[in-house]
């Protein structure tokens, strides 16, 4: 009874994993980074719960007098989990983008490998002093 | 059937709350969409729950309620002191 | 007996929805973040109660009352929170000294940050 | 209308705002704004879940993206004192083609996929049966959710939990230590006319 | 904020529900939608609310960051302790069956909220040290680089006028 909507679920999540992988390659700051690569995750999460779906039915909590059909449990298991450690690995990539700060005095990613360049010269420059 | 309708509406009062978010000249503007779009995220929670035919489910609205209180309090301090740890004014 | 139940139910939430409408298109129109907040926030309550009560028809008629209660407490944290997020929303924008649009401003030039 | 066309109907909606929220994550180059957004964003993704019957989702999702994950960015955005992006949005070709291709592969595999919703897809028939008629037999939980993840894959959950235990030892050793490096080497290259008033 | 009237007394009214609500969702997780994940970020969110409203340092006198990391271990030893220990009871690892020598469903439920409880204490102790290691770590910075004013609020965009 559902034709007209299809595989409309799907589309709506390559479209997300898409501005998902732009976001996260073509920004240059770091915190613009980390929220591309969340959009992307969400992404995944959509495409795992819409397959679970059955148009109708009812949450995979068991009560009195169902009748409805129940939806797939198992992608609720895996995307249940993935959220909390999503959540626990971004704040680890946040933490390391406040370490970059403190270290570089930036954020954005052409200024960090300029001041790297230049840290390398000196490098150099120091150990021709050196010698 | 009117749960639907009231759904719909719901996600109309949203689509307005996001269009101000995404212009909003100011900050401010941003936050005061956000909230408004949690508040209506708790009532078509609880919409959802009962066009579903399952509103033993309102945990979630209860949920998001609270957490929606708590990101804007942190919110507001950032706004305010541009630190989450601060505890006391600062002369 | 059903019909009653389904017409109240319905009134109410539909009431609340286009109420919710009315204020999100408030913040849509009026200048600038003072008035908008006062938009949102007023009609938010009232539409939040409506569409509760709203939802709360069947189940009180059905005897559900563990429902019911979780209805009262979700409206009664909503009623706590949002007057208070709306406040201290208002008293940031204040210390960030943003000025209200007084009439004269908004003849002045339309557009622009406070 | 069914339930089920009045949930299709307002899933697409949903799915649609998702979309308008997410080009305008793209577009905002404000960091406060995005993670803003990104709040809206997390708050629609748990609408969408409970829509799709994941209540148990639906939760986390409320209690980590609109709660924790936000306050998070701001504490970072505390932190790193960056407003704005410095780049402003702009067309960039090899991005672009990567998303292309992607998008191109996934629709590419797409096409064998059953309609979303089907009750007769190749996932409900395999192994959810198996779960849904188990549990109360053999758990005799009500929440099969809990069921799965914590008696079914409980070795899988004691994976997550180690995942998690680890990014919160990782945050520890990152954020709790002396930032002196980082430190020095600013100071040197500031020039020494601040090294007297420490 | 803790002069803020305002949110502080609603702070202090929502502090405990906030607590009571994740130790609901935490212990009706098999009957309703909730479990361990979600009863620990709600859980963290109390205690992070109250960090936010009184202070990060009020909050660490409260619950110290060594009960943290205690913590943080603890939830995960719980999980992995019932494994052993159903090892020691003569099955495999994790099945809960074992728990209960006469009545293995129950031996089920009761691994299943113990197990549930470690999973919950993990992530509550995880959320509120990665809290405490963002909001504390301003301080940190602030000790070490007194000296050093980050040009603060030199080019404001769209707010005029920070306070401070």
């Amino acid at each position: 009874m559902m034709e007209w909507l299809g595989q409309f679920n799907y589309y709506v999540f390559a479209i997300l994993m898409m501005a998902g992988i732009y976001v996260a390659m073509s920004r240059g700051n770091l915190v613009k980074k980390v929220v591309g690569l969340n959009i992307f995750q969400a992404s995944v999460f959509l495409l795992y719960i819409s397959s679970g779906k059955i148009w109708g039915g009812t949450a995979p909590i068991l009560g009195d007098g169902l009748t409805q059909p129940i939806s797939n449990p198992l992608p609720h298991v895996l995307i249940l989990t993935a959220i909390v450690v999503g959540v626990a690995t971004t704040s680890i990539g946040l933490a390391l983008i406040v370490r970059i700060k403190e270290a570089y005095g930036t954020v954005e990613e052409d200024e960090i490998a300029e001041a790297e360049a230049l840290y390398e010269e000196e490098l150099i420059r120091a150990e021709e002093a050196e010698a | 059937m009117i749960y639907g309708v009231a759904a719909l509406g719901l996600l109309v009062a949203m689509l307005f709350a996001i269009i101000r978010a995404l212009l909003g000249p100011t900050l401010m503007d941003r936050v005061m969409a956000v909230n408004m779009f949690g508040t209506k995220t708790v009532l078509l929670l609880a919409v959802l729950g009962y066009l579903a035919g399952r509103p033993e489910f309102l945990d979630l609205a209860l949920v998001y309620a609270l957490m929606n209180f708590i990101s804007i309090i942190a919110v507001l301090k950032y706004f305010r002191y541009r630190d989450l740890g601060q505890s006391r004014v600062r002369s | 007996m059903m019909d009653w139940t389904v017409i109240a139910s319905g009134v109410l939430v539909i009431s609340g929805a286009l109420l919710t409408i009315v204020g999100a298109y408030g913040t849509l129109r009026l200048p600038d973040i003072y008035t908008r907040l006062h938009a949102a926030s007023i009609t938010d309550t009232l539409a939040t109660f409506l569409v509760l009560a709203g939802l709360a028809v069947p189940s009180l008629v059905a005897g559900e009352w563990l429902i019911a209660i979780k209805l009262l407490f979700v409206l009664i944290f909503l009623w706590f929170t949002s007057p208070i997020a709306s406040y201290s929303i208002g008293h940031a924008a204040f210390f960030a000294a943003q000025k209200p649009k007084l009439d004269h401003d908004l003849t002045d030039a339309e557009g622009g940050t406070a | 209308m069914s339930v089920g066309e009045w949930e299709a109907l307002i899933n697409v909606v949903l799915l649609g705002l998702l979309l308008v929220v997410t080009f305008g994550i793209i577009r905002l180059r404000n960091l406060f704004g995005v993670v803003m957004l990104a709040g809206i964003y997390s708050l629609l993704m748990a609408m969408v879940f409970t829509l799709l019957d994941a209540v148990d989702v639906a939760f986390t999702e409320a209690a980590v993206g609109a709660g924790v994950s936000t306050i998070l960015s701001l504490g970072t955005l505390a932190l790193i004192d960056s407003r704005r992006e410095k780049i402003p949005f702009r067309f960039q070709f090899t991005p672009m083609l990567v998303a292309l291709v992607t998008g191109a592969v996934l629709l590419w595999g797409m096409q064998d996929m059953p309609a979303v919703g089907t009750a007769d897809a190749p996932n409900q028939v395999h192994v959810a049966p198996y779960y849904i008629e188990r549990t109360p037999v053999e758990i005799d939980v009500p929440n099969i959710v809990t069921a799965v993840l914590a008696s079914y894959r409980g070795f899988d959950t004691l994976g997550e939990v180690t995942v998690i235990f680890t990014a919160g030892i990782g945050v520890m050793m990152l954020l709790s230590s002396m930032p002196v490096i980082g430190a020095r080497r600013r100071r040197r290259r500031n020039g020494d006319d601040q090294e007297n008033d420490t | 904020m803790i002069e803020h009237l305002v949110p502080r007394i609603l702070a202090k009214l929502l502090i405990p529900f906030i607590l009571l609500f994740g130790l609901y969702v935490q212990f009706h997780g098999d009957f309703g939608p909730g479990g361990g994940f979600q009863a620990g970020v709600i859980f963290a969110a109390g205690i992070i609310l109250y960090a936010l409203i009184y202070g990060l340092d009020r909050a660490r006198r409260v619950i110290t960051p060594g009960l943290v990391a205690f913590l943080v271990a603890l939830g995960l030893l719980i999980y992995a302790g019932v494994g052993v220990a159903t090892l020691l009871l003569g099955a495999e690892f994790l099945n809960y069956g074992a728990l209960d020598s006469h009545d293995p469903v129950h031996g089920q439920h009761l691994g299943i909220l113990i197990i549930e409880f470690g999973v919950g204490t993990t992530v509550a102790a995880v959320m509120i040290t990665i809290f405490y290691q963002f909001a504390g770590r301003l301080q940190i910075t602030r000790e070490l680089e007194s000296d050093e004013t980050d040009d603060e609020d030199g080019e404001e965009e769209e707010m005029t006028g920070s306070p401070q």
